[in-house]
């Protein structure tokens, strides 16, 4: 039991922070170049081999442990030091919850790809998420700098109101799926619907004709919840304070906002969960709208049943496993790339902007999102 | 229930005169609030506690209330610290009694 | 003692820690709020030992996450480093209120010995945010209404002190 | 007795239509502050009164049909007042004599009505007057329309404090006077006084029938129980040894002496009749309407629907009996002299009402209802004869200012001519007549009444005076020299077709309308007498059934009373048309009488006196200086608020100390207490 945690543990940490972390950094780096035109980094190289920038992560690491570890002076130590280690933390544990893999039965063993499975995943998620805050707020009070006091404040407001609408965003979702438990709700979109089949339910037509029933779609949640896709992320990425709505840190303004005053591993850490985050946000999107580990328009049923005669359970399920691990691994990083995407695409909002579009926007959006899912609830309840 | 009640309540008294002692003792309006923060968590553990005692969910359902006249008093509380430091430049709860006969 | 207990215990000693730094911490507010946040937590930790798992999540949600942050926010609004507080008045009453909370403190333990019984087992899902939520939105209906009321109210009144001039 | 009574739900829609009227009118005036234009305000009110005249004539057909044994129609309302084993419902009930009573009350009043609106054109007083004057009076017309309809007496208490109340506020509708509004309230408390033995005895009645185990209000249910009571008796406190049959009197006497108060409160008889002249203040139709045709003939009504009890109660009937008898010749007396047309009016009523009680206490409820049907006839003819006099001479009520009025005002003359014959009993021609005959005939005949036949002597002297001082005041009016101002003669003028039209209808009512139940001696068809054998129901005789004596003896009879009529008139035709200068040397020769009659005996002065004044005083001085002032307001009301006030100024308020964290230690000293009580 505990063995099987401690096992499911290193793993999600080793491929987030091992593998998932320094490719990101990469990634963030060529990416910006490649939209920009430029070559990007690729100066690192270990005796000549300069495996096309891929050895700059180990440099950035090597830098920060290297350099000065500076407390300003008036600063508060405890919290100076306590900011960063609070920031960092949410985006590790929020990954307890996220399953990577499906239930899997060997005889009479049952594999449950995820470190918790908690009923109330989704709430750990947004409450680990507020936690969050705390790591801006501090770091900014801590070092007893106005810029830095700014940036925090905007930090903390930024924070607070993303979590409501993120919060309200996906209560549709939860509708839907009926549960808050996030196994559940991957596994509840490992199948597919009829795309036209509401034709049916309201009876415009009496029958679809039967080639009709291969237009089907995965059951995912951005095709039952789009606004509340697009409402999620936006929330998300702005609890991220990665650009456009970065305006905590904005340089332009505030010159490096609350972790201006931290150097060295310190501010890696602030740099490490940022980074850490964005995997960590595409695994939870896409747990919650793209069927997490789910292979579209082939359901863990299906392939089992395909397989096992010519191989036998065992092998199918194990097949099954790692089929299903790498598709949400795929996913992941699809996500991770809309992220840059979005990114370095966007320019950054003012504070103003980011306040108005969580306020005027995005709060009434998710409003009406929760009203109009439950008025469809019921009515397609009515009409079964 | 992994200890008995009594150390549930106990655990909450403790918090409640931690709480009275502070809000009894210190001057700045903002721990003020605070405290009485931490005395309405008091009262929630005994709550859940008892909540949990008697297999009633009645309880917990008191506790969402407490928690929702949590976050309005402090919304309206902490508006009175603003205006109050606006105007006259302080949050000493003692500058504050102007209510007086 | 099991595991749980052990958990109780340690958040308790998490809880009481943290108050006690809040109320004693007289330099720095920031830091009192910091340690009453990891009362919450603390607390957050018992609620979910004691089976109330959706409580225990609000709280941190609620209370870590928002309320606390509001107190840090004020702190910081008003950029108090410190605190210059001017002579003490009633000394003495202060005194004699933390004497009498100490003695309400004790009569409280004396109470408490033997005072309940075996605890019941509860249903299934006891805590869960099933269970909670259909009781709130089924017996409780009118009280959730009549917060949701009491929130207005307590937004516009905040709106309306915070504002600088009332147009 | 009647058997099950026969559901009719029109009844409800008899009293709710005055009442809505009323309703709009008060409303209107109240919140909105504005008059409606007073065709509006005719149509309301005229009209509410007329559909209910129309409803009532409707439930009478709907009665008369139905087979004689069973002539009631009820219509239940709801539980007005429900508790333990009291219930007083809302519900109405229509036998034979609420019926009776209800047609002349629709009927006189929608007349007087209608003759309201040509009177109170003339009144410009306030503008708002003429709509609060018709809110008044459906008002009344309601109460009046409980009073009568009521299925039992608390209902029908009711009405009788409702009709009580739309008196005060009309008799004083110009209270701008101060001298009518002290009328008002004189009227008011006089009232209030009978009330009190109205509620005696009902509370009496209610509690003996409960301690019989029947405890009920509803008449028909009382009267079903009562034997159960008949025969209990009440020990007398020490002090009223000197009674006649004391110690033990019957409970019956009791509780009917008590109602006798209440109706002679209501019905003006000695001794509370003093309120009633000074009733005139209001104006004339109110008169007409209340202080003649329908609320001063409550109290009878009262006595004729407690009859079964006086039956049982010999020595209350007699009291009746004897009290109206006496109020009868007294009033009468008076009226001889007073020069105020009105006033003449009002102690011919009194006495008119002593007739009643006289034949109601012989036990003849029948005909003491008839008397008071003929009488509303007349009388509302007279008073509103009267009235027009009055608006012809611009509200100059003093006859002696009158005088040969006949020809400026000859159509007035005619039909108050007929009122005067019609109260004076003038064989056949006079609705009075057959109406006074069977009361005389009754008192004639009750020989349980001790010295009936002085009460029937004193009826036929009445009688007599009677037409005497009605000639008197038709002749001062309209004959003899005219001693008005002549500009006065100049605009005097006939009133408006509005206010003829009723006075004609009423006219031929007093003189014709004794033949709605003439006896069949004077009217040679058998069952004549359709009016009493209408009634006979509603009053089953008790112990003495009426005996009658033979047509002849009552020819006599009444050939007697005609003759002492005749000398009343042809006195009054040689003092007031021959020989005009004859009363003033009368009046002076017999200054100790004469001014005896012209100051009403003092009655009022001997009330001021001995009651008023010493109940004013005590009042002042105790009751207001004393108790109120002094007690309630000093120790009760005042004392605890400076006390108080000493209190927080003294120390209280230094625990304000706007310092919360002040109020918070006491807060948690005082929670410290009681957990510690807890503790032990």
């Amino acid at each position: 039991m505990i063995v099987e945690v401690v096992v499911k543990m290193l793993f999600i940490v080793l491929v987030m922070m091992g593998l998932f972390l320094p490719l990101i950094t990469w990634v963030e780096r060529k990416q910006a170049a490649i939209m920009q035109d430029r070559i990007g980094a690729n100066r690192a190289d270990i005796a000549g081999i300069r495996a096309i920038g891929l050895l700059h992560p180990a440099a950035d690491v090597l830098k920060l442990l290297t350099k000065e570890d500076v407390v300003p002076r008036g600063a508060n130590r405890v919290l100076h030091l306590l900011a960063p280690v609070i920031s960092i933390v949410p985006a590790i544990v929020t990954l307890a919850v996220i399953p990577f893999g499906g239930r899997y039965r060997f005889g009479d063993t049952t594999l449950n790809l995820v470190v918790a499975d908690i009923d109330w995943g989704m709430l750990y998620v947004l409450a680990v998420g507020s936690i969050a805050t705390y790591g801006a707020v501090i770091a900014g009070w801590a070092s007893n700098n106005n810029w830095s006091l700014l940036g925090s404040m905007r930090a903390s407001s930024q924070m607070i109101s993303y979590e409501v609408t993120m919060g309200l965003s996906i209560v549709g979702l939860f509708m839907v799926y009926g549960t808050l438990r996030l196994p559940e709700m991957a596994a509840a979109q490992d199948h597919t619907f009829r795309l036209l089949g509401f034709l049916e339910l309201f009876g415009w037509v009496e029958r679809l004709p039967g080639w009709l029933d291969w237009l089907r779609l995965p059951a995912w949640g951005i095709f039952l919840q789009p606004l509340g896709f697009i409402l999620f992320l936006t929330c998300i990425m702005a609890e991220n304070k990665r650009p456009p709505f970065d305006a905590p840190e904005g340089e332009s303004e505030i010159i490096a906002g609350y972790h201006m005053e931290y150097s060295g591993m310190r501010f890696g850490l602030f740099y490490t969960a940022e980074f850490l985050e964005v995997p960590v946000i595409g695994a939870l999107v896409a747990t919650l709208f793209f069927g997490g580990w789910a292979i579209p328009w082939l359901s863990q049923e299906t392939l089992v049943a395909g397989v096992t005669p010519a191989f036998g359970a065992g092998f199918a399920t194990g097949l099954c496993l790692l089929l299903h691990v790498v598709s949400f691994l795929v996913k992941v990083v699809a996500l991770v790339w809309l992220q840059m995407l979005i990114r370095w695409t966007l320019p950054r909002m003012r504070y103003d902007q980011v306040m108005d579009l969580c306020w005027k926007a995005i709060l009434p959006l998710s409003l009406a999102n929760v009203f109009v899912t439950g008025g469809l609830i019921l009515l397609v309840e009515r009409l079964r | 229930m992994a200890v008995p009640l009594e150390h549930v309540i106990a655990l909450s008294g403790l918090l409640f005169a931690i709480g009275a002692a502070g809000a009894l003792a210190r001057r700045n309006l903002i721990v003020i609030l605070m405290s009485i923060e931490l005395m309405l968590n008091a009262v929630n553990l005994a709550l859940v506690g008892f909540s949990r005692q008697w297999g009633d969910v009645a309880g917990q359902i008191f506790v969402l209330m407490v928690i929702v006249v949590a976050a309005a008093e402090v919304t309206v509380g902490l508006g009175i610290v603003i205006a109050l430091f606006r105007n006259r430049e302080t949050v000493d709860v003692e500058d504050a009694s102007l209510l007086r006969w | 003692m099991s595991a749980a207990a052990v958990f109780f215990y340690a958040f308790a000693a998490l809880a009481v820690a943290g108050g006690l730094g809040m109320v004693l911490n007289v330099r720095n507010t920031v830091a009192g709020a910091m340690s009453l946040v990891l009362t919450m937590v603390a607390l957050g930790g018992v609620y979910v030992l004691l089976e109330a798992y959706l409580v225990g999540v609000l709280q941190i949600l609620v209370y870590a996450g928002a309320i606390v942050v509001l107190f840090l926010f004020v702190v910081m609004l008003l950029n108090l480093r410190g605190e210059a507080f001017g002579p003490e008045r009633q000394g003495f009453a202060k005194v004699l209120g933390v004497a009498v909370v100490a003695v309400l403190l004790a009569e409280f333990v004396w109470l408490l010995p033997g005072a309940f019984g075996a605890p019941a087992t509860p249903p299934e899902g006891f805590g869960g945010y099933r269970a909670v939520g259909l009781a709130l939105f089924t017996d409780w209906l009118l009280a959730f209404e009549v917060t949701s009321l009491l929130l207005l109210a307590a937004m516009v009144g905040a709106v309306v002190l915070a504002k600088r001039s009332i147009e | 007795m009647v058997s099950e009574p026969h559901a009719y739900d029109v009844l409800r829609w008899i009293p709710a239509l005055p009442l809505a009227a009323a309703l709009v009118h008060g409303v209107w005036l109240v919140l909105v502050r504005r008059a409606f234009s007073r065709g509006l305000v005719v149509a309301l009110s005229c009209g509410s009164v007329i559909a209910a005249f129309a409803l009532s004539c409707l439930a009478f057909v709907e009665l008369i049909q139905l087979p004689e044994s069973e002539r009631v129609l009820s219509d239940a309302l709801f539980t007005w007042i429900g508790s333990g084993n009291f219930s007083a419902e809302a519900a109405f009930r229509l036998d034979p004599l609420s019926a009776v009573m209800t047609l002349v009350v629709t009927g006189v009043g929608s007349l007087i009505h209608v003759y309201s609106i040509g009177y109170m054109d003339e009144d410009h007083r306030e503008d708002r007057g003429f709509q609060r004057f018709f809110c008044y009076l459906n008002l009344f017309t309601f109460a009046m329309l409980i009073l009568v309809l009521a299925d039992n007496l608390a209902l029908l208490f009711l009405g009788w404090e409702g009709v009580g109340l739309c008196s005060y506020l009309l008799i004083g509708f110009w209270y701008s006077d101060r001298f009518y509004a002290y009328c008002g309230s004189k009227a008011f408390i006089v009232n209030r006084i009978g009330d009190f033995g109205f509620l005696i005895g009902a509370f009496l009645l209610f509690w003996s029938l409960a301690d019989a185990g029947r405890p009920t209000v509803a008449f028909h249910e009382i009267r079903e129980a009562f034997p159960a009571i008949a025969d209990a008796t009440v020990r007398l406190p020490d002090w009223l040894a000197f009674l006649p049959g004391a110690p033990d009197w019957k409970l019956a006497t009791v509780i009917g002496l008590c109602f006798l108060l209440g109706a002679a409160g209501k019905s003006a008889q000695i001794p509370l009749y003093v309120w009633l002249p000074d009733a005139m203040a209001g104006p004339t139709p109110v008169s007409a309407l209340i202080h003649a045709a329908t609320m001063v003939t409550a109290g009878v009504y009262l006595v004729c629907r407690m009859g079964f009890l006086f039956d049982a109660a010999p020595g209350a009937a007699a009291t009746v009996a004897w009290v109206g008898g006496v109020t009868a010749l007294f009033a009468a007396t008076i009226a001889i002299v007073q020069t105020d047309i009105k006033k003449v009016l009002a102690y011919s009523t009194v006495s008119q009402l002593g007739y009643m009680f006289l034949a109601a206490g012989c036990g003849a409820y029948s005909a003491a209802t008839f008397h008071v049907v003929t009488h509303a006839f007349f009388k509302a003819l007279l008073f509103l004869g009267a009235g027009a006099v009055i608006l012809a001479m611009h509200h100059e009520q003093d006859m002696t200012r009158y005088g040969g009025l006949r020809r400026y005002i000859p159509r007035v003359h005619w039909v108050l001519l007929a009122g005067v014959v019609g109260i004076s009993a003038i064989p056949y021609v006079s609705a009075g007549f057959f109406s006074k005959d069977e009361v005389l005939l009754s008192a004639f005949l009750a020989d349980h009444i001790p010295g009936n036949r002085w009460l029937h002597a004193i009826g036929v002297v009445t009688g007599g005076l009677t037409a005497f001082y009605m000639f008197r005041l038709f002749f001062l009016t309209f004959y003899g020299a005219e001693r008005a101002s002549r500009d006065a003669l100049a605009h005097a003028h006939e009133p408006g077709a509005v206010v003829m039209a009723p006075l004609y209808v009423l006219a031929a009512l007093s003189v014709l309308g004794g033949y709605l139940g003439p006896s069949e001696a004077f009217v040679p068809v058998d069952d004549a007498n359709s009016f009493g054998n209408f009634l006979a129901p509603v009053f089953a005789h008790g112990g003495h059934a009426a005996h009658h004596v033979s047509h002849a003896t009552e020819r006599w009879m009444a050939a007697g009373a005609t003759g002492v009529v005749a000398v009343g008139i042809l006195l009054a035709l040689w003092l007031y048309v021959g020989r005009p200068e004859l009363p003033a040397r009368i009046a002076a020769s017999a200054q100790g009488a004469y001014r005896a009659l012209w100051n009403k005996y003092w009655v009022d002065e001997a009330y001021d006196a001995l009651l008023v004044r010493p109940l004013v005083a005590l009042s002042d001085a105790v009751l207001y200086r004393g108790i109120d002032a002094g007690l309630i307001d000093g120790a009760g009301v005042n004392g605890p608020a400076r006390a108080v006030r000493a209190l927080a100024a003294g120390g209280l308020k230094h625990l304000q100390s706007g310092l919360a964290q002040g109020y918070l230690v006491i807060m948690l000293v005082g929670s410290a207490l009681v957990v510690g009580w807890l503790v032990g």
